[in-house]
């Protein structure tokens, strides 16, 4: 299941749905809104986040991303969910949980569906620092694959 | 032709509109599109070139025929998650 | 911090306490009963387990698990619980969060964790199987170590 | 010397008692005392065989001496989580 909401996330609600007894194992991944980013002198606080998507290409996108972990796993239960607009500090602005029979499917599957949602999903994140300022974020090509966005 | 490209994000900020009317060669290929929108637009130049563009709701590679019958949407670097 | 303990486990509670605004991701796994084991011939249906811990031993050796998680990576919030007793079907037996600036550490803190725990945690799990027998779990010493006990 | 073993999980089931008194000489090490449960007590001879032991709250190793002023306990293969 997949969904894109523009309200807050309800993480213990999708955990409890994913505990169901043909699974052994419950991996629950949560990207939340960080305080500071960057170190030393490019040290910068961050008050809040926005997200904006082309909609119906990241449901479409999040749900491609669902079939092919659920080809590539046993998972018992798959959900991924990402909120648009404002996401305040500590909260998530997106959730990830897969249950599976056995623990690695579970860890394997939230961290591939992590990974490829920050690749492929049409989604920006906007920066509203502390100071006022504002930036949208979009990655320079030349960061490799695995390297991490700038406020996760 | 003309096609009608959806801006989000910085581009979209960059460029102060939601849209881009754009007019091709009936043969143009996505990598045309950018070519084009890159020369009418200046200030879109380096965000277009690290852009991929969606037909609909699918990624489509810059060799693709533009096909001015589904939604066009230029998708800069993404940063979800 | 570490707990065991003869309740269930409130893992929307621990889901929340880990969601600090230094951290950026928040890995929650869950060990939960399994229904089914084994497959085929050897399939067989489980109605509940319990488990039985050296408690002190058990509660020394999960203190020992955190802090060198906290050596290898930086981590804001590492929290490890184990339930004792009797733990229903698709009841968490194990919780693990493990919250941290970047996805990477959160992710691999979390399942090395969850690995060390059943490498050397003196807790053990007796099955009891839907047609009344019972079974303490003591995997054999030739099972790799990367294996996946009968019930995870 | 004589030690007091504590027992877990299959193992107290095997033995039906919670602990097991062992006598012991005074430079005993722990594989000297999984030998020694092994021959007193033969419905634990295999479980003892793949056991560790614990000494206070910390795992023993098979050389180390076995110190009759700390809480000794037979830990058989683990299966938490």
């Amino acid at each position: 299941m997949i969904e894109i909401t523009d309200r807050p996330i309800d993480a213990a609600k999708m955990l409890a749905a994913a505990q169901q007894p043909s699974a052994g194992a419950v991996v629950l991944f949560l990207g939340i809104t960080r305080e500071f980013t960057g170190v030393g002198d490019a040290l910068r606080q961050t008050d809040r986040l926005t997200y904006e998507a082309h909609r119906p290409m990241a449901e479409a996108e999040l749900a491609r991303l669902e079939a092919a972990a659920r080809e590539r796993w046993p998972l018992v239960a798959c959900h991924v969910v990402h909120r648009l607009g404002e996401v305040p500090l500590a909260e998530a602005s997106v959730a990830i949980v897969a249950s599976s029979p056995h623990r690695a499917g579970a860890f394997e599957a939230g961290r591939w569906l992590i990974d490829e949602l920050k690749r492929s999903a049409p989604i920006w994140k906007r920066e509203h620092f502390a100071d006022g300022s504002t930036e949208w974020v979009h990655p320079s090509p030349t960061t490799p694959p695995r390297a991490e966005s700038p406020a996760r | 032709m003309t096609v009608s490209v959806q801006l989000f994000a910085g581009a979209r900020e960059a460029a102060g509109v939601d849209a881009l009317v754009v007019e091709l060669s009936a043969d143009a290929t996505y990598r045309d599109l950018s070519r084009a929108i890159a020369a009418s637009h200046p200030a879109l130049e380096r965000l277009v070139a690290a852009s991929r563009f969606a037909a609909g709701t699918s990624y489509a590679s810059a060799g693709d025929l533009v096909d001015p019958s589904v939604e066009i949407s230029l998708i800069p670097p993404v940063s979800g998650g």
